[in-house]
């Protein structure tokens, strides 16, 4: 394995990564650079280098403002995801450190509650929603986000949190540690990288969740799901527009992705890999 | 761990959770039960009545329903197979030493950040398109005539978005399970003068078995609920082509404002996605421990 | 001060009965070593000392009262585990300091302690260092920083050697020796380790599936082990057990004498045989002799000088003193 | 204690003018603040349906069309506003239009802007082929001027038309196309009419220009594209919504702005009906609001006399909104700046939507049938039509699958016994 | 068959030269252990042979041809992984069969070898276990099962037994060295472990630094150590080495005795003592003497009867024969 790759071979495969990574990307690319064309040069056939202008930009914040469904975005995301967690770690502690035959069975029960199509529940969590006056409130868009997660927030943390010795929890046990001590000074702590992955991987699916965000909102609680959704006009093709009302909408979530990249990968496993 | 006091508090901190996913499922599973024996149309709420198995046997003779059931299949095996085999490939390309692997592995993930109605936006309208798309233009750069892919070949197309949007979660877990493989392992296998071929049908592949059990299980549960990229490129067209199960729910529920019909849908497609768990969770559950 | 009984203590894990009621006391100031082979259950007795697991029958007293249901934290017993269980996001100093922050000690008494342990232990240069930082060595000080300074009544250990390599576990082999010695304090130790049983312990509990086989000091159980069992399982390289005729001439079902009790001459002696593998240690040698007709292989020890090789006839010759004899039970006669 | 109004719009060129003269309201009307939620069509009808449908309240100014105007009404779901202001003038609006929101003679909804088809062409690519499209065309005038103006290597389409699925895309061109063809959805039993002659003659037609004029990938081009298409040159005919009319003619956007003539929806021979298209975004209050006065503040302020000038004193007299008051057409300086005027007003006008077809019906709705399930119906026929003309069926076979697949939701609905 | 020759093999890794350039020739047959501190290049120096690594420089000949860049799988050899590097997924037959398998050898062939290897070490019963299912004695003998089928030209092994435990190393040293009796292949062996490689070497080569400090038979480097890093690493315990006044006394700069040459009394001898630790392993006790002002411990071995206890006074005399004496260079004396 160690022997030494020749300079021809590595440039070979960094020839074919590239290619592969470039063609992947690309979608997403010619989206960011058609965001920068003006709407006559977005149709106009392919063409790699825009004329970048911000007209786009511009025309789609004086049309919808973005920054309040950005805050609530990012007010959704993060909120949803932390009450999930605080649900949730006590939850994995238990189905990790203390299983009973069926913990297998309820984290399957868990996962198949994702399963219920949503437009086939819409109406009764629309209902219930104008009841309880939820509607169109962060507070209960936040509510649904944690529970349309919490299977996977549960799934994620327990095989992260099987991945730790028992033993360092007895010791902390034999330590004069509560079960309190416990979660919050041994195992939260050394579960960090793992709860870091969960958070930001739930950060990301509900900021991505379009279903919901736009049938539960009007004014108050809209995300950029929503603002994305007012941006495919019926009346002309605005790729510019679309394009830079896009990349506005997934540009933060997709900072936030590359940066926490590796992070992220240790959590996405899902106890793939052991 | 074991003491009965440890068990009795694991109890309690399963309760939140549990409780609360079990509100979470049954209360709109009751109510969509309950729905789903009612002729309640959201345009005309006043005239609701008592509907008994009407709806769903209304629902499984829709003239899509078959080609739903169908559509649904090939939609999750084409997009899972993709996802797979181009995952497999893609992790073992970017996990060789190139220069840049940490760029390319970030332009690789990309597409995992982007919300499905945005992908299925972009792809519609800047690639797949047959006249402004670039796939148009590159046809049309070698003299051929533009596909019209929504229209020729609408469920494979709907496969590629959804897949391209997945791949990159194939890939990263692929990618990890293939960092742990053991080096001494492939050394020992050159040394019984295995070549590369054999080395990956006999070394790589069954130690990804596992990260390949966690793909399909997890991305199955999403790719059965697809519907948002349908909705934005074919509408489920032309024809039915392109009709899924989910699809099928959503047009009930949302164009003929059919509460019934599509609460009925929703039990059909809740019962069935439950088969092919169980299913899964037979067939390839094992793997998981 | 750190006196532990065990009353008719017994462990089921659901239908299994891996501990049957057993009694047992250790002394206050013991270093006590349990031994026997793998799956013996010395781990779980040490768990259930510590309330780690709760016994399924009997009654554990720790200096004279009932702590049967006390849990872990209120037993005042510190345990050093295998893999040594550090905090590996706190510090050293953190993970001394956490067993006294849990009891709500005064932040001066906390320091003076911790200096102390890390004096004795010699850790005063890695304090502020995390876990990952250390080598074996240290890391397996740390955990015992950590026990010490609890002040606790009795000190578990299990096997807290066995992840170290050779050289390493001498020396701290030798450490904990020395902390005993010093501290006084009970100390009841795992261990699978020949050397460690017998090099540290005052008395060592030999066990076997469950069953306590002998309780002793390492040179009683070395030269009078109660049965076979016991006799097979203390000392290195193993003693050699004979059945059948030779057996019989002494009187006994069984009889075993000891490698360094038999000496190998070229010329004449009660047992001919042909030397099969031989160990040069330098120091020593280790003969394996075969075609005796007394068992397949006899182990013999024989000083580093000697000349003979692979294939050699020779002669061997136990010592008539040191030959044990054992009955069709097993059990030691006389 | 200001009042807050939340308006539900679509995101089309007017709603987004309406929104950046807010202010003026807002100025006009202390105490009244105004949010808006703007959505694609499609997300918007599904939002605001389900709102209404459960009383849910969350909006106080709904943009709703034709189509939903008449049924909501039925359900008792809009608020009347028969009692506007005087200043208002209700005289004023298009009678076709005022009639299409109004249900017994009460209006339920302020047309914000109206809409009917008229044919849109190439004058300079007709003059090359040598043929004249008159003011009034029939089908045969259409065919025969598409051929001569298809031009495959200048990538020149004789006629773009609707083929993307849907109710509101293909369907209502076709619906239309068929009126004109003398079809009808439903004889006056409701039993659905894709077997019948005229049908299939409609259908052949449509599939005939569309494969044999028409632009590639044409099933999936809808109002947008084929917009985009004219605007670059690359059609010769374009019959759609005469709202495409100022796109078309606007120099901005299109290049082939001074070369446009126009004409009414053509007809076939013998039968005395232009498809009677006619739409318009209109402005209406859900019972479930809870300040119905602010709310008809605010649509007599869109939707009155006032506004068409207030937008033209920003945006040039091209940029009012259309097809809703007489007045506007009147109006020497909007006549002088649309060229298109007098065309939209006589196709507006020649809209009937009260009998869409030349033989019996029992439904109203001019490219739509106004029941509540045409939404479903229609966009499954969509796709039936939508799939003929990708290829991958027949004519045939797409006419009876509309056929069977429109009895079949028809006999649920209870139309049928 | 199994001559192995490096001709000034050197290895560097970037800028790093872990192995200077090298001489160093294995006879056919022969059973050479690589020892030396954790670092040295005992792991490189195989994965060179073994073609897992490219020389930076010199040749590397196998009977006699060239093979340095041949690829491994062509040359001939096995090797036996400290991981032991099973398939996980593959049953103890396809492990085994696996090489084979490769070669492309009928099936009959395949059956046959697998059924011998399978006898000889024991394996017959586990053939159809996964690798998971095996203890960690048969893993290994399924790791050697897989080489010795190919009937290499030699065996390579990296610290085979380094994941085992005592007792077990103790069972699988001796059937490697059988196994190398009777198949007489040669066998180049790393391990760390002392006791290891004298028992089992014929020839061992100390590397230090990547450099060759000595090659020679166990006893040969026991007896007459070349310089003093030889002579503190070979032997356990370790030599004891003194400088300065006793050194002098000897005519040279260090001098060593091992702890075997040393003789305790209680009356008088050549240095006096106190005792420190001691420790009791039955048949030996190891005597640790404190301030005896030559040395801060002088590690005694004596025999199991010995009656000293803490804090005794003793005198120690070495056997005069015994003393090794090194130079400034810490090269050997005469
Ligand atoms: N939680 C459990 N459930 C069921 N059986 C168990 C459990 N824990 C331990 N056992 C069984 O109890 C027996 C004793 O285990 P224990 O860990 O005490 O052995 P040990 O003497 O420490 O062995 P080792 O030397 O290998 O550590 C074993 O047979 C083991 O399989
Ligand atoms: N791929 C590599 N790149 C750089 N340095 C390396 C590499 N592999 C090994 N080394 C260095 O080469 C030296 C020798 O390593 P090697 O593994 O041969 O030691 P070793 O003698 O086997 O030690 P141990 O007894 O700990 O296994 C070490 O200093 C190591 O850090
Ligand atoms: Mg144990
Ligand atoms: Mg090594």
């Amino acid at each position: 394995m160690a022997r030494a790759v020749s300079r021809n071979q590595k440039i070979g495969w960094t020839i074919a990564a590239w290619i592969v990574a470039l063609v992947i990307f690309f979608p997403i690319l010619y989206a960011i650079i058609t965001s920068l064309k003006t709407e006559q040069e977005a149709i106009a056939g392919f063409n790699l280098i825009p004329s970048f202008t911000f007209e786009s930009y511009q025309a789609v914040q004086s049309q919808n403002d973005y920054f309040k469904p950005f805050m609530n975005s990012v007010i959704l995301s993060v909120g949803s995801t932390i009450l999930a967690l605080i649900v949730a770690i006590p939850a994995a502690w238990a189905m990790a450190f203390s299983p009973t035959k069926r913990t297998k069975d309820i984290l399957m029960w868990m996962l198949s509650t994702k399963m219920m199509p949503a437009v086939a529940v819409l109406v009764p969590i629309y209902l219930i929603f104008l009841r309880t006056g939820l509607m169109d409130t962060r507070i209960g868009l936040t509510i649904l986000l944690m529970l349309i997660n919490l299977p996977i927030v549960v799934w994620m943390l327990y095989t992260y949190f099987r991945e730790i010795p028992g033993e360092i929890l007895e010791a902390a046990r034999m330590d004069g540690a509560t079960l309190r001590d416990e979660i919050v000074h041994i195992l939260t702590p050394m579960a960090v990288p793992g709860i870091a992955s969960t958070l930001l991987l739930n950060v990301i699916l509900a900021w991505n969740e379009a279903f919901w965000t736009i049938q539960l909102t009007t004014t108050n609680a809209a995300p950029l799901s929503a603002f994305i959704a007012s941006f495919s006009s019926p009346q002309g093709l605005f790729w510019a527009k679309l394009s830079a009302a896009s990349t506005m909408a997934i540009a933060p979530i997709l900072i936030l992705g590359w940066f926490s990249q590796k992070q992220l990968v240790r959590g996405l496993t899902f106890g793939a890999v052991k | 761990m074991a003491t009965r006091q440890t068990a009795s508090l694991a109890r309690l901190m399963r309760a939140p959770a549990i409780v609360l996913l079990l509100i979470w499922m049954l209360v709109p599973l009751g109510m969509t039960l309950y729905y789903s024996f009612l002729n309640y149309n959201l345009l005309n709420p006043t005239n609701t009545s008592w509907a008994g198995w009407f709806n769903y046997q209304y629902f499984y003779t829709d003239p899509a329903f078959w080609e739903s059931i169908w559509n649904t299949l090939v939609l999750t095996l084409g997009v899972l197979f993709i996802t797979v085999a181009g995952g497999i490939l893609i992790a073992m390309l970017i996990d060789k030493p190139i220069f840049g692997q940490g760029i390319v592995r970030i332009l690789v993930i990309s597409p995992f950040f982007v919300m499905p109605p945005v992908a299925a936006l972009i792809w519609k309208n800047m690639i797949m398109h047959p006249s402004y798309g670039v796939f148009a233009d590159i046809a049309k750069f070698f003299g051929a005539a533009p596909i019209d892919w929504f229209a020729q070949f609408p469920l494979f197309s709907i496969i590629v978005i959804v897949a391209w949007q997945w791949l990159p979660f194939a890939t990263l877990i692929l990618l990890t399970s293939l960092q742990s493989l053991d080096g001494e392992q492939m050394e020992a296998a050159e040394m019984d003068g295995a070549p590369a071929l054999s080395r990956f049908i006999y070394l790589t592949l069954p130690h990804m078995a596992r990260a390949i059990t966690v793909v399909i299980l997890i991305q199955t549960i999403f790719l059965l609920g697809v519907y948002a990229e349908i909705l934005v490129t074919t509408n489920g067209g032309p024809g039915f082509a392109s009709t899924n199960l989910t699809y099928l729910i959503y047009r009930a529920a949302r164009l003929n404002f059919d509460i019934g019909g599509a609460a009925a849908g929703g039990i059909i497609a809740v019962v069935l996605a439950n088969i092919v768990a169980i299913f899964l969770m037979r067939a390839v559950g094992k793997n998981l421990d | 001060m750190g006196q532990i009984t065990l009353e008719g203590v017994a462990k089921r894990f659901g239908e299994v009965e891996v501990i049957p009621p057993l009694d047992l006391t250790i002394e206050d100031g013991e270093f006590v070593v349990f031994v026997g082979p793998s799956g013996c259950g010395k781990s779980t007795l040490l768990r259930l000392i510590a309330g780690l697991e709760d016994v399924s029958d009997g009654r554990i007293l720790i200096d004279g009262t009932d702590a049967t249901d006390a849990s872990p934290a209120r037993r005042g017993l510190a345990m050093v585990f295998q893999s040594y269980a550090l905090y590996p996001h706190m510090s050293v100093r953190k993970n001394i300091a956490f067993p006294m922050k849990m009891a709500g000690l005064p932040q001066d008494e906390q320091s003076r302690r911790i200096e102390a342990a890390a004096k004795a232990l010699n850790l005063t240069d890695y304090l502020d260092r995390r876990p990952g930082q250390l080598s074996g060595g240290q890391r397996q000080r740390v955990a015992i920083g950590r026990a010490i300074v609890r002040e606790p009544s009795a000190f578990l250990f299990d096997e807290p050697l066995s992840n170290l390599d050779a050289a390493l576990r001498v020396g701290m082999r030798l450490e904990i020796s020395e902390l005993h010695n010093r501290l006084k304090t009970t100390m009841i130790y795992v261990t699978h380790d020949q050397v460690e049983a017998m090099t540290m312990a005052d008395k060592i509990v030999v066990l076997q599936a469950g069953r306590i086989e002998q309780v002793g000091s390492p040179l009683d159980l070395y030269n009078r082990p109660r049965n076979a069992f016991v006799a097979g399982f203390i000392g290195s390289p193993r003693m050699n057990l004979f059945s059948g005729a030779v057996a019989a001439e002494y009187g006994a079902e069984t009889v075993g004498v000891r490698p360094e009790h038999i000496s190998v001459s070229a010329e004449g002696g009660k047992w001919k045989g042909r030397i099969g593998v031989s160990e040069h240690l330098g120091s020593d040698t280790f003969l394996y002799v075969e075609e005796t007709g007394l068992a397949e292989t006899i182990t013999v020890r024989s000083d580093g000088e000697v000349s003979l090789r692979h294939g050699d006839t020779v002669w061997l010759t136990p010592n008539e003193d040191k030959i044990h004899r054992f009955d069709r039970n097993g059990d030691r006669i006389a | 204690q200001d009042t807050t109004l939340t308006v539900a719009t679509v995101n089309n060129g007017d709603m987004i003018v309406m929104q950046g003269l807010t202010a003026d309201f807002e100025a006009n009307n202390p105490g009244i603040k105004v949010d808006w939620v703007t959505l694609e069509e499609n997300i918007l009808r599904e939002r605001v349906t389900t709102d209404i449908a459960t009383k849910g309240g969350q909006y106080d100014v709904l943009t709703i069309g034709t189509y939903e105007v008449p049924i909501w009404a039925k359900q008792q779901w809009l608020v009347p506003l028969n009692d506007l202001p005087a200043e208002y003038q209700a005289d004023d609006l298009l009678p076709a239009v005022r009639e299409a929101l109004s249900v017994d003679g009460t209006l339920y909804a302020a047309p914000f802007y109206g809409e009917s088809a008229m044919v849109m062409y190439r004058t300079d690519l007709a003059e090359a082929a040598g043929v004249t499209i008159p003011d009034s065309p029939t089908w045969t005038d259409i065919m025969a001027a598409a051929e001569a103006m298809t031009d495959r290597d200048a990538e020149i389409s004789g006629i773009c038309l609707r083929g993307k699925p849907g109710w509101g895309e293909n369907m209502a061109f076709l619906t239309a196309m068929a009126n004109s063809y003398g079809a009808r959805w439903f004889n006056p039993d409701w039993a659905p009419q894709f077997d019948s002659e005229e049908w299939k003659a409609t259908l052949t037609d449509y599939l005939t220009m569309m494969n044999e004029y028409g632009p590639p990938g044409a099933s999936s081009n809808g109002f947008n594209e084929n917009l985009s298409l004219f605007q670059q040159g690359k059609c010769g005919i374009w019959i759609d919504a005469t709202v495409a009319a100022s796109f078309v003619t606007d120099p901005e956007n299109s290049t082939v702005a001074d070369k446009v003539g126009f004409a009414q929806f053509p007809n076939k021979e013998g039968v005395d009906n232009h498809g009677n298209w006619l739409w318009a975004w209109s402005l209406a209050i859900p019972t479930s609001s809870d300040a119905p006065e602010a709310a008809k503040a605010f649509i007599a302020w869109a939707t009155g006399p006032d506004y068409a000038a207030l937008v033209a004193a920003g945006k040039g007299w091209r940029a009012a909104p259309p097809g809703t008051r007489t007045s506007l057409y009147e109006n020497a300086d909007y006549q002088a700046a649309a060229p298109f005027a007098a065309m939209t007003l006589t196709s507006m006008n020649a809209a009937n939507t009260q009998k869409a077809s030349v033989q019996d019906i029992p439904y109203t709705g001019g490219q739509f049938v106004g029941i509540p399930e045409f939404q479903g119906i229609g966009t499954a026929v969509g796709q039936q039509f939508s799939a003929a003309l990708a290829g991958q069926m027949s004519a045939d076979d797409a006419l009876a699958g509309a056929q069977a697949n429109t009895t079949r939701e028809m006999t649920r609905a209870g139309y049928i016994k």
